[in-house]
Formats: C-alpha cells, sequence, structure tokens
C-alpha cells in the first residue's frame, strides 16, 4: 500500500469495541489504527506529519461528548480538532483531511457508513506532493 | 597578468557559450517575487549587479541546507549504504559576479572543510564550482569588509576577476580553473586601453568612502579572547532572541547536525542540515546538563568563534565583514559595535 | 566523484557477545569491521557508533583486542539512541566509524606511577588504559586505581577489578559514595583518597611518591567530579601539566566539522577528548 | 499626526517620574546601523536619556517579557522593583494576551503605552529613500534621510506604513484600566485608512492556494526567527520542535518542503488562539515570506469564533489549553 492512500484512525481505548475494530481493519485495508487513551490524547500535530508525509487524511473514532472516562476529554479534543481543520484551511490544505466521529452505543453500522463516507470523501482530494522523491533512486 | 576588457552588450554571448560548455550560471538578481537572490540566470539582464548582496548566503551552493549523506537498507546479508548527492554537485557551475567578501567567504569555507579529515561531500561542490568575483562598487550600510581586512576591489580567491565600468568589464582570469573557461569569453575579449589600470583604485576608493566606519582591529587579533568575561555581552545577550538568522545567513557559518531518518524497518537516510550555535538545544546533552544554557554564552560563542578562535587555529578572521549578520538580526545587534565594546574593554 | 575517501560512511560490526554490567550499562563486544583492521587504536580514543535510523554517538573504547579482531564498548542507557542500541542482540549489526580523538599520551605515561581516578561510568574510557597495562607488563611503574560509584548496584567490571586486584605493581580502590548494609569497604566520594588525611589515602601521592615527580593522574567522571578533584590536586600543590582528563561534548561528525564539540580554541573530537589540566585552564568553561 | 520628539520626551519624562532603582525597564533606542533601531533594557536612572522613539520602532517588546518572568522564577531571587515596557497599542494587546495566557503577572508589570501614528520597516524605508541609509530623521508624516551615496531624499511615510497600521481593529487601545498612555493629546486616534483585507485562502481556490504557499514557503530556511520574536510562542528553550531526544520525532530537522510545512503547521497550530497579529514574524523574516497571509487569518478566524480579537481584553482565558464542563464550544 503506497503511504498517500494511508489513512489513520485514532481509536480511544475506553471504548473496548474489539468487533467493530475487527470489521473497520477487514473492510478499509488503508486504515492504519492508533489507539489511544482517549481521544483527548490526540495531537494534532501528529496529524500534520502524518499528512505532510503523505497520508490522505485522519480520522478519529471517541466516545460521545459528556461520555468521556475523563470527562472532558473529548471535548478538549473537539476544539483542538477545530483548530486543526483551519491549521490546514489556511495552508490550503482541505480540513476536511481532519474528521472525527463520535460513538453512539449501538450504531455500529452507522459508525461503518460514516467511515466509508469519509473515505469517499477525502479519495476526491489532490494528493499532496511535499516530501522529495528523489531519495529512492539513487 | 592580462587584462582584457568585455563589453556588457557581449556578455549575452559569453552566457550561451558558457551554457554550451554544460555550465550553470548562478548570479544575484531578483526572483518572481521580486526579491533580490542568488539564482540561475539565463541571460545578462536577468542579473542585478548594481544592487547591494542579497541576504542568502552564497555557501548554499556549496554547502545545501539540507543534504542526504546516505542511504541505508538492511536485508538479510547485511546493510547496503549508498552515499548519495544532490545531483547539483556534479552540475558545473559559475558564481558569477561575487563580491570580495563572498569569494573570500568560499576560499574559508574551502579550508576550513579541508582540514584534517576531507569533507569529501563539499569538496566535490568546490571542485565542480568556478568563482567568477567583481569589485564591489555598491556596499550596503552595513558593510564592513575594510575591518576584516579585505578591499573591496580584492581579487584574491577568485578565478575570474571582473572590476565594472558604465559600459565595459575588466576581466583577468587568475586560476588555472578560471582559464579553462577562456573560452567562452574569447570571442568577446577586446584589448584594454592604456589608462584602465586606474578603474580598480577609482573603485576601491568611491567604496570604502561610502562604507559607514573602518574599525581598526589588527590590535586586537588574538587577544579578544581577553574580553570573555567583560561585562557589555549582557548588553546585547539582553536583547537577543537566540533566533538562528545571523547564523544561517552568515557565508562562513559553518555547523551542521547529523540526523537520521527511519523510512520503514528496513529502509533509510541520514542527513546533515545547518544548525546554529544560538540554539538551546546545539550543545545539550543526553543528560541535560547544557555547557551553554544561556543567551550570553551562546552569543559569545558565535563572537568569539569568528573573532578568536578561527584566528587561533586558522591564522584568520572568520568573518568577511559582509554585513549580513547587521542587515538580518530582527533586534538590531550590530556586529561591528560589538568589536568596538570589546576593543574597548581590552583598552581598559 | 572525487577520490577522497568518505569519512561519514559508517563500517559495520557484528555483536558478538552482550553483557549487562549494571541496570544501566551494557557492554558489547563487537567484531572489527574489515575496512579497519589495520587501524592503531590509541587508549582514550572514541569511535562513532550508529545505529541506522535513530542516530550515530560518540563511545569510547574500553578494549581493542588486535588478536581476535574485537572492541568492546560499555553503553549507559541515557538517551533515545544508546536505549535503541541496548536493545540489540547478539550477530545484530552496528555502524562504526573511527577512532577519532587525540587518545592519552601514552609515551609520556611510560615508567611513571599512574593514577586512574574514575567516577561511575567514567572508568569506561579508563580500562583501555588499564588494559594497556595489563598487556604491556612493566610499561608503568605503578598502577593505582581509584574508582568511586554512587552505590554498589552502580559498579561496573566487578569481575574485572578482582583480577585487576591481583595483578603486581597495580592497587585498587574502591568506593560507594553513601554506607549500605552489605559494603564494609570505603564510603565517601572517590576523591577523598586525595586528601592526607583520608584514612586510605592513595599510595602513590602520599607513600610511593610524595614529591609527585614520576606520578601522573588520569581522571575521567562527570563534571561536578572534576572540580572536586581539581580543589583536591590544588590543595596538596599538584601539578596541573601532570593530570589528564576526559571531556565529553555533543558531537556530531566526530572529526571537527560540525561545530558541536567546539569549546574554546579547541574542538574536543579533534583536540580532545583527552585534555591536561593545564589545558583545561585556558579554556572558557563551557563543558 | 505626532510629533515623534514630542513623544520620545514625554516618555522620558514620565518614566523618569516612576523609576525607582531595582526596576526595569524596555524601550527602543537607535543601534549603530542607521535606520535600524534596537530594544534598549534599562536598569539605571541615566540611561532613560537614551530612549529614542520614531517610526522605526517595529519591534515587539513584549516577546522579553515572559522570557525575564521565566528567568526571575528560576533563578529563585525575583526582581525587586518592577517591570516596565514601553509598547505601541498594537504591541500592548500581545502583553494582554500573556497576561490572559498567565505567561507574566500583572502585579509587578506597569505597561506604558505611547501614541503611534505608523510604524515603517527598516525595509520599506530603504525603498522609500530609494538606496542605502546613511542618516534618517522623521518629521510629520515624512522621512528626511540621506543615502550612502550622499544624496538627500525626502519621502513621505504614509503610503508605507506596516499593514496592520491600517487595521483599526489591531490599532486601538486595548481593554484593559491599569497601564499609562502617553500622548500629545491624550487621546488615541486611529491614522490609518482602513484597507480591504483580501485573503488568498478566500480569493483562490484550494489548490491555487496551496500551489502559492508551497512557493512561498519553499523559501524558508527553518532559521526560528519567526517563532523567536512571536510573542505568542513563549516556549523558549522547550519548544517541541527542539526535542532532539525523541527517537521519531514531530518534526526533523531538515530544511524540506514537508519539513517546512510541518513546522509552519505547528507554528499555527501553536500560536492560533494567543496570536494578535502583531507582524513581527513577517519582519523578521530573512527571506522574505510574507507570512502575513497566515496571521491574518488567523485574526479573522479568533474573530469568528469567539467574537473578539485575541489580546483585546485581559479577561480572556486560554482557549486551547483550558475547557471547563458544560463551557460552550467556541
Amino acid at each position: 500500500m503506497a503511504s498517500n492512500e494511508l489513512v489513520f484512525l485514532f481509536l480511544c481505548r475506553a471504548l473496548k469495541r474489539k468487533r467493530l475494530l475487527q470489521t473497520i481493519k477487514q473492510e478499509f485495508p488503508s486504515i492504519r489504527v492508533i489507539e489511544v487513551p482517549c481521544i483527548g490524547r490526540f495531537n494534532p500535530i501528529l496529524a500534520f506529519k502524518m499528512i505532510t508525509a503523505g497520508a490522505k487524511g485522519v480520522l478519529l473514532l471517541g466516545c460521545d461528548p459528556g461520555d468521556c472516562h475523563y470527562r472532558e476529554g473529548n471535548l478538549i479534543s473537539e476544539r483542538r480538532i477545530l483548530y486543526a481543520k483551519e491549521t490546514l484551511t489556511a495552508f490550503g490544505i482541505h480540513g476536511s483531511r481532519i474528521q472525527a466521529i463520535w460513538y453512539n452505543p449501538g450504531k455500529d453500522k452507522q459508525i461503518l457508513h460514516d467511515i466509508k463516507l469519509f473515505l469517499s470523501e477525502i479519495a476526491r482530494l489532490p494528493m499532496l506532493t511535499l516530501k522529495p522523491t528523489q531519495k529512492k533512486e539513487g | 597578468m592580462d587584462t582584457n576588457r568585455i563589453y556588457k552588450k557581449d556578455m549575452n554571448q559569453v552566457f550561451s557559450a558558457l551554457k554550451k560548455l554544460g555550465m550553470a550560471v548562478i548570479g544575484q538578481g531578483f526572483d518572481e517575487k521580486q526579491r533580490l537572490v542568488f539564482k540561475e540566470v539565463n541571460s545578462f539582464q536577468e542579473l542585478a549587479l548594481q544592487e547591494i548582496t542579497p541576504l542568502q548566503p552564497v555557501k548554499s551552493f556549496l554547502f545545501p541546507p539540507t543534504e542526504t549523506m546516505f542511504s541505508y537498507q538492511k536485508t538479510e546479508k547485511g546493510t547496503r549504504l549508498t552515499p548519495e548527492q544532490e545531483a547539483g554537485a556534479s552540475k558545473k557551475k559559475i558564481l558569477f559576479g561575487l563580491r570580495p567578501c563572498d569569494v573570500h567567504a568560499i576560499e574559508y569555507i574551502q579550508k576550513f572543510y579541508n582540514g584534517n579529515f576531507p569533507d569529501q561531500p563539499i569538496s566535490h561542490y568546490i571542485e565542480n564550482t568556478i568563482v567568477v568575483g567583481i569589485a564591489c562598487a555598491t556596499p550596503s550600510n552595513a558593510c564592513f569588509c575594510t575591518t576584516m581586512g579585505i578591499s573591496p576591489v580584492s581579487s584574491s580567491g577568485a578565478d575570474i576577476f571582473l572590476t565594472p565600468t558604465d559600459d565595459f568589464f575588466l576581466i583577468e582570469f587568475l586560476t588555472e580553473k578560471g582559464k579553462s573557461i577562456q573560452s567562452a569569453f574569447a570571442a568577446s575579449l577586446k584589448a584594454s586601453e592604456a589608462n584602465d589600470g586606474n578603474w580598480k583604485q577609482k573603485i576601491e576608493q568611491s567604496t570604502i568612502n561610502s562604507l559607514l566606519e573602518k574599525i581598526n582591529v589588527e590590535a586586537i587579533k588574538g587577544k579578544v579572547n581577553q574580553a570573555y568575561d567583560k561585562p557589555f555581552w549582557k548588553k546585547y545577550s539582553d536583547v537577543c532572541i537566540a533566533c538562528g538568522g545571523c547564523t544561517f545567513d552568515c557565508p562562513t557559518c559553518t555547523c551542521f547536525d547529523v540526523r537520521d531518518v527511519m523510512e520503514s524497518k528496513s529502509d533509510g537516510y541520514r542527513y546533515r542540515a545547518w544548525d546554529s550555535c544560538s540554539f538551546a538545544s546545539f550543545t545539550l546533552h543526553a543528560s541535560g546538563h547544557n555547557p551553554r544554557n544561556t543567551k550570553l554564552e551562546r552569543l559569545r560563542q558565535r563572537i568569539m568563534h569568528k573573532y578568536h578562535y578561527t584566528v587561533a587555529n586558522m591564522q584568520t578572521w572568520s568573518c568577511t565583514g559582509c554585513g549580513r549578520c547587521i542587515r538580518v538580526c530582527p533586534v538590531g545587534i550590530n556586529t561591528r559595535s560589538i568589536l568596538k565594546d570589546i576593543k574597548e574593554a581590552l583598552h581598559e | 566523484m572525487s577520490n577522497q575517501p568518505n569519512h561519514y560512511l559508517p563500517s559495520f560490526g557484528k555483536i558478538l557477545e552482550t553483557k549487562q554490567e549494571n541496570s544501566l550499562i551494557k557492554s558489547f563486544l563487537v567484531s572489527v569491521p574489515d575496512t579497519m583492521q589495520n587501524m592503531q587504536v590509541l587508549p582514550g580514543q572514541f569511535f562513532q557508533l550508529s545505529l541506522l535510523g535513530y542516530g550515530e554517538i560518540p563511545i569510547s573504547l574500553s578494549e581493542y583486542n588486535p588478536e581476535k579482531k574485537t572492541y568492546l564498548f560499555c553503553i549507559a542507557n541515557t538517551g533515545a539512541i544508546t536505549s535503541k542500541i541496548h536493545q540489540l542482540s547478539v550477530g545484530e549489526e552496528i555502524g562504526i566509524r573511527g577512532p577519532y580523538g587525540n587518545g592519552f599520551p601514552i609515551a609520556a605515561l611510560k615508567g611513571k606511577n599512574i593514577i586512574v581516578v574514575a567516577g561511575g561510568i567514567g572508568l569506561v574510557p579508563l580500562r583501555s588504559i588499564i588494559h594497556y597495562s595489563l598487556t604491556n607488563p612493566g610499561y608503568f611503574a605503578h598502577l593505582e586505581i581509584l574508582f568511586g560509584a554512587k552505590s554498589t548496584s552502580d559498579f561496573i567490571y566487578k569481575e574485572e577489578i578482582k583480577q585487576w586486584r591481583l595483578k603486581p605493581d597495580t592497587t585498587v580502590k574502591v568506593t560507594i559514595d553513601k554506607a549500605e548494609k552489605a559494603w564494609n569497604g570505603n564510603v565517601g566520594f572517590v576523591t577523598s583518597f586525595l586528601q592526607e588525611n583520608c584514612a586510605d589515602h592513595s599510595e602513590i601521592l602520599f607513600s610511593l611518591d610524595p614529591s609527585f615527580e614520576n606520578t601522573v593522574i588520569l581522571v575521567v567522571g562527570p563534571p561536578v567530579m572534576y572540580k572536586n578533584v581539581f580543589r583536591a590536586l590544588e590543595k596538596i600543590e599538584f601539578p596541573d601539566k601532570k593530570v589528564y582528563l576526559s571531556l565529553e561534548n555533543h558531537m556530531k561528525c566526530g572529526i571537527g566539522k560540525c561545530g558541536h564539540c567546539n569549546c574554546g580554541e579547541k574542538y574536543v573530537c579533534l583536540d580532545g577528548p583527552i585534555f591536561s589540566w593545564l589545558e583545561m585552564k585556558s579554556l572558557p568553561k563551557e563543558y | 499626526m505626532i510629533n515623534w520628539s514630542k513623544i520620545t520626551e514625554a516618555t522620558r519624562h514620565y518614566l523618569k517620574s516612576i523609576f525607582q532603582p531595582g526596576d526595569v525597564i524596555l524601550s527602543y533606542t537607535e543601534s549603530n546601523t542607521p535606520g535600524i533601531m534596537t530594544p534598549l533594557v534599562i536598569r539605571e536612572a541615566e540611561a532613560i536619556d537614551k530612549i529614542i522613539l520614531n517610526p522605526l520602532c517595529t519591534q515587539n517588546l513584549s516577546v522579553y517579557l515572559s522570557e525575564f518572568f521565566q528567568q526571575d522564577i528560576q533563578s529563585g531571587n525575583p526582581a525587586t522593583g518592577k517591570w516596565v515596557v514601553t509598547v505601541k497599542p498594537c504591541d500592548a494587546r500581545s502583553v494582554i494576551q500573556m497576561i490572559s495566557d498567565e505567561q507574566i503577572t500583572k502585579d509587578n508589570l506597569e505597561m506604558v503605552v505611547f501614541d503611534c501614528d505608523g510604524t515603517v520597516t527598516t525595509k520599506s524605508l530603504k525603498n522609500l529613500l530609494g538606496g542605502e541609509i546613511r542618516s534618517v530623521k522623521f518629521e510629520d508624516h515624512q522621512a528626511k534621510g540621506e543615502t550612502l551615496a550622499n544624496k538627500e531624499v525626502t519621502a513621505d511615510l504614509v503610503g508605507s506604513y506596516q499593514a496592520k497600521c491600517s487595521d483599526s481593529a489591531i490599532c486601538s487601545l486595548p481593554d484593559m484600566h491599569d497601564y499609562s498612555f502617553i500622548s500629545e493629546s491624550n487621546r488615541f486616534v486611529f491614522h490609518g485608512s482602513e484597507k480591504e483585507n483580501t485573503l488568498i485562502q478566500d480569493t483562490l481556490s484550494r489548490e491555487d492556494c496551496f500551489q502559492r504557499i508551497s512557493e512561498e514557503l519553499s523559501k524558508c530556511i527553518r532559521c526560528n526567527a519567526c517563532r523567536n520574536v512571536c510573542p505568542a510562542c513563549f516556549c523558549s528553550d522547550r519548544c517541541v520542535m527542539d526535542k532532539p531526544k525523541l527517537a521519531i520525532p514531530y518534526i526533523t530537522k531538515e530544511i524540506t518542503l514537508d519539513q517546512i510545512f510541518q513546522y509552519h503547521l505547528i507554528r499555527f497550530y501553536h500560536v492560533a488562539p494567543n496570536c494578535t497579529a502583531c507582524g513581527e514574524c513577517e519582519r523578521a523574516c530573512p527571506q522574505g515570506i510574507p507570512l502575513s497571509i497566515f496571521y491574518r487569518y488567523l485574526h479573522r478566524l479568533n474573530k469568528q469564533l469567539f467574537g473578539t480579537e485575541s489580546g483585546s481584553s485581559d479577561s480572556d482565558k486560554q482557549k486551547l489549553l483550558s475547557y471547563r464542563f458544560g463551557e460552550d464550544l467556541v
């Protein structure tokens, strides 16, 4: 898989949805899953690194707002995502490359649908060619 | 030494002849955003020799800001290293119209990187570069080349040297390297006239007159370290914001950092990139101990290195008085006044 | 491309053996790469070890065995690169270039009484000089090893120290900073050996050669220790040109180009890492 | 229209009246290079006479405050006196933003705001005078100078003021009660003319905008000048970009386009809620990169999200680092 098709998924560990995780891995081979203790631990500059290195997008899957194990982790994160999207926009990169999906109990299907929607949305976006390519040939 | 005339209107012929020899001509000109830079030029008109020197240091053509040193592949048989260099290294280049200060800087860089363990990648760049110097007729108000003992018409270090006049240049081919491309100029060379010898002196005089000051530093050469503990450093370090502007734009600053990048479990590369002694991370030990922990120590290190350590090691200042550090400093720290303060402190 | 050698390219040696010396320090026995077979190595010189993908670090050599063609490196787990090197196992490759630096002035040490003062991991570069005396018996008149560690768990080379004690003309004195239950040896800083009022003070300094004419001191340890050693030596008026020590500045290239290790007029990688106390006095306090 | 020598005189006079031994004053003076001002740190009363204020006082002195305060705390023996900082109205916003970010405290800080009708960078002054500057004086809205080639020039400054000087939102007195204001008329008047602010993020398509920004940023040499002059970048030596110990760092030291983007993305994101659009990054950039394309976007963004500009009031709270349960998201 070329790195420019990869999508990274930050997954809240508190969700504990093993089956959902398996389904995601099976259905979307371009997704790489990174588990974090809480979506509040998500650091946008890591997402920037992924995107400048050529990843297609970054997706976050966290608990429903108000349902956070650490009370306000996902709420803090929501404001950060807002700024992160605007940061990308200011640089001429589509802000929709970063998106968050909040988990609703019992709505696994909806989530898979949302992921599909996200993937089809970013699939249309142009590839970012920032990384120098001449290195490989040498 | 033979001096010839070459008329400005004939320069485009020379440029196309140089192209035919497979050489890229790099000189100062304006980029598409009207910024003064060193860039590859195709015609004589693209050059802006009447301007002051660009802020961009000329070292970036010999010692690129970032360079891959080698890439590696780990295989079952062992590790394979592939030394790499940017394609630019083996491309023949002419640095056209460098002022004496920048020519001296190239000479210094060459000398520094040769030393005990010659730096192969950089000498490769230097091998493929021909330096065409030009007498400086348009200094900036930050310039202080005469302070560092460099005349604005000094041709030492250049392969070819030009003296500009209104409609022609006086041209001298000084080294073997310079003579190797004489053929490109041959068709346009005209004999010089009797009083052409006066041009250089005239330019020297007018340039020296427009320099704002000349500090007599010969008296403090080799003794600058006695100013190490003087209180005046605080005056400057209070104001310094420890950015790397002065070091990155200095044509004689040579420090670099070496880092690895892992691209996958088996592949990656090692690169070097410019580094600056004004950054706190420059000397930071793994243990957390930092030998130069304060801005004062780091600012002093830069000045001491330029005006004392290289004098002790290489018998030369590692400053050419190009004034870039003064022009670039966002908080107006003036290297000339530091020199004056050092001098004053030594006289006390 | 020009014919000059590219000094930045490492060669590769295989790890033959590893040994955990204490919780922090692990030693690696590494085969000498083919390209470096006939190189002279002086005690006190260092090598640039690289772990590709992570980076390069200067590590001083503990032992060079020309017959078996092995280098011994002892590496403390302190940073990002060293912690990764600690994870390497036997059979894996490690990048080596060197040797760099000046090393101890071995010719000037012939026939002298040598006092080796080591603090903690400082024993690592000094082990090369001890090893030199073992392989060249009689080269030094007398060798005294003064070793100080924080606690018994910080000891390194326990086996070797036992062997050193048995050698002729060799004295070993060990101390720990704070008293411990199972320890009945010396307690206190290693500098106390250099003071006359210490019960177990240095034999060379205070009985063998009290005029210090034929004695040289080699010190390696943390920067704080240097300060204390100098204070102790100043008290007994030991001549400063007969004291050698090793500096450990941040280094990148190892060959005097990158500028990181620059301290005063000296580049620690070229002019050092071994400096005499006399030279140190002329350097700015930036180490 | 401001008489700069009168403002200078009034400022000196006021500072002398409040100066106590132990105080530290931050102000401006002329550097040794004509046309460049330099910050001045004053620890003795006599040095107050060295203060010179004129339209070249472009530096934002608030950048030193966080550093001085940090040193003060680290050194263990806090300063005996107070910190006095002389600022333009636009820079006052940076000081206030630092107070609301809890980087400095109001207690022993005295802010002296001096009236200003526009500042001009050394670069645009050079362009105005048509050459290298030998000497320069300011009267009314005019610069009277002599070039290195001994040519005397008089030029009108009005069209060459910094971009922020034409934005009344940045160039107005801040909403904070205890500061001193030095002016001839005791009343601040916005002297500039409002210019239409067009952002390339709006006028260009996303792809063209990206293309344009890549072109501009490809000039970057990562000298860190924009970071170090930025009053909103107060992490000093603890910046995330200086973390060499991380085995897989957020950013490498390479000066390639991807790392340059990463550098500016990190910087943009980190200063986002604190940026007061003082424009220091653009002025300090040795490569002449128009960083205003970013900070002007931020300025508008913060206003859209929170209704006020950053740094307009010291009662604002840190937006990115604090979140209280039940608080509105934006």
